[in-house]
């Protein structure tokens, strides 16, 4: 399941009802992504997060989609904010299910790098400056290359 | 054609939603980036590096030699940084 | 922090208190650990997690310790429950907090793939024919030997 | 020294703990086993398969070559299925 959304999100009560019911389910892996007071040593007090309403749902479905084709999951989530954010705030949650442990951390683990280089957000920080768009990183590309390479079988 | 800015894109060309009529001669990406560019300094500038620039065709990544055609929606944006 | 406890536990609350306060933490990762109610295609009603007591803290503790000192992490935790588990219950979670999102998911990825063959647990499933001692499984001891590689830099 | 047996080796022994004196002759893990075979029939099924035993000392988890003394807590048990 994808959302976004401009609301908080309730962790505890998300990942139960991810597995609610489904007793096929060995674990349960998730990651939640959280603002930062500080990024690359600069203080930033707040961030605003821009996104491509249409396109941004597209790709975290297709990016889902991908996950569900390669490891055996009973359900999937992926729930990212934009707008106004705080240093403490929960910004994206992604979580898998799956009878086994290895898969429900593997597909984690890929849909948190493949979404970081394929969903159209872009962080606008609050700095001392002013606002700055925050630069893409490299080891976020090779994060996702790296899981493209295990497709390939190379 | 219409066009979306996002990000610094948006703030460089003081544009966050457009529609255009390119000329005929516009076929691909590149060729809009071309056309763009011509549309004065600010516009100039926010495309001078094609590198630092991603194009999403009708919601899909493009490459500078994919085709644009009038009915499409074309957005351009920094490489993502959400997560 | 390591807890080894009968009780059930909140994992919304234990994975905001994870978190709660320290700005610096930019990714949160977990795993949840649920009795299935098929193992080794027999269907099972419940389970009886039996364990050492003394050691289990004792390896448990160890294993953090490790984890803290390969990854920067800002905060971990690991629970772990003993005594008798329906299925969907929940069993064990892992989770680490740390700047970096790579650091929080290979640690959580490390934590639960060394606990589940160093920690002195013992499940004992009920089966239609009675209690049965669940074996070993192979892939557990691979998955844990992966991370020793990783740390021979072979 | 204090013996603690867990899982099926707790069930086939029907031991879960006990405190013995073995002969000073026992002088490692190995020898503890061996020793332990001797007590009858239950201990030597359980502890026939030695590949499928983990002996921990001191609550450490110990080789065969191990050495055990006198004030140990040496346990037996097969190898864990927790998480």
């Amino acid at each position: 399941m994808i959302r976004v959304q401009r609301e908080d999100f309730d962790l505890g009560a998300e990942l139960r009802a991810l597995s609610d019911g489904d007793h096929g389910i060995g674990g349960v892996a998730s990651f939640v992504g959280l603002v930062r007071d500080m990024a690359a040593g600069e203080n930033i007090g707040a961030m605003t997060l821009e996104h491509y309403p249409g396109m941004t749902e597209k790709m975290l479905g297709r990016i889902e989609a991908e996950a569900l084709e390669r490891w055996p999951l009973n359900a999937s989530l992926i729930i990212h904010r934009y707008g106004r954010l705080e240093p403490g705030d929960q910004i994206v949650l992604v979580a898998t299910a799956s009878p086994h442990r290895e898969a429900a951390l593997e597909s984690c683990h890929f849909l948190i790098d493949w979404l970081k280089t394929k969903a159209p957000f872009w962080k606008l920080e609050d700095t001392p400056d002013g606002g700055q768009w925050v630069d893409a990183r490299d080891s976020d590309d090779e994060a996702a290359a790296r899981w493209r390479k295990q497709a390939d079988g190379s | 054609m219409k066009l979306l800015y996002f990000a610094w894109l948006k703030t460089k060309t003081g544009v966050s939603e457009e529609t255009v009529s390119p000329p005929a001669e516009v076929e691909t990406v590149a060729d809009l980036l071309t056309w763009l560019k011509q549309r004065g300094p600010a516009f100039e500038d926010a495309l001078a590096d094609v590198e630092a620039l991603r194009v999403a065709v009708n919601q899909e990544y493009a490459e500078m030699t994919d085709p644009v055609t009038a009915g499409d929606e074309v957005a351009l944006f920094p490489p993502v940084t959400g997560g």
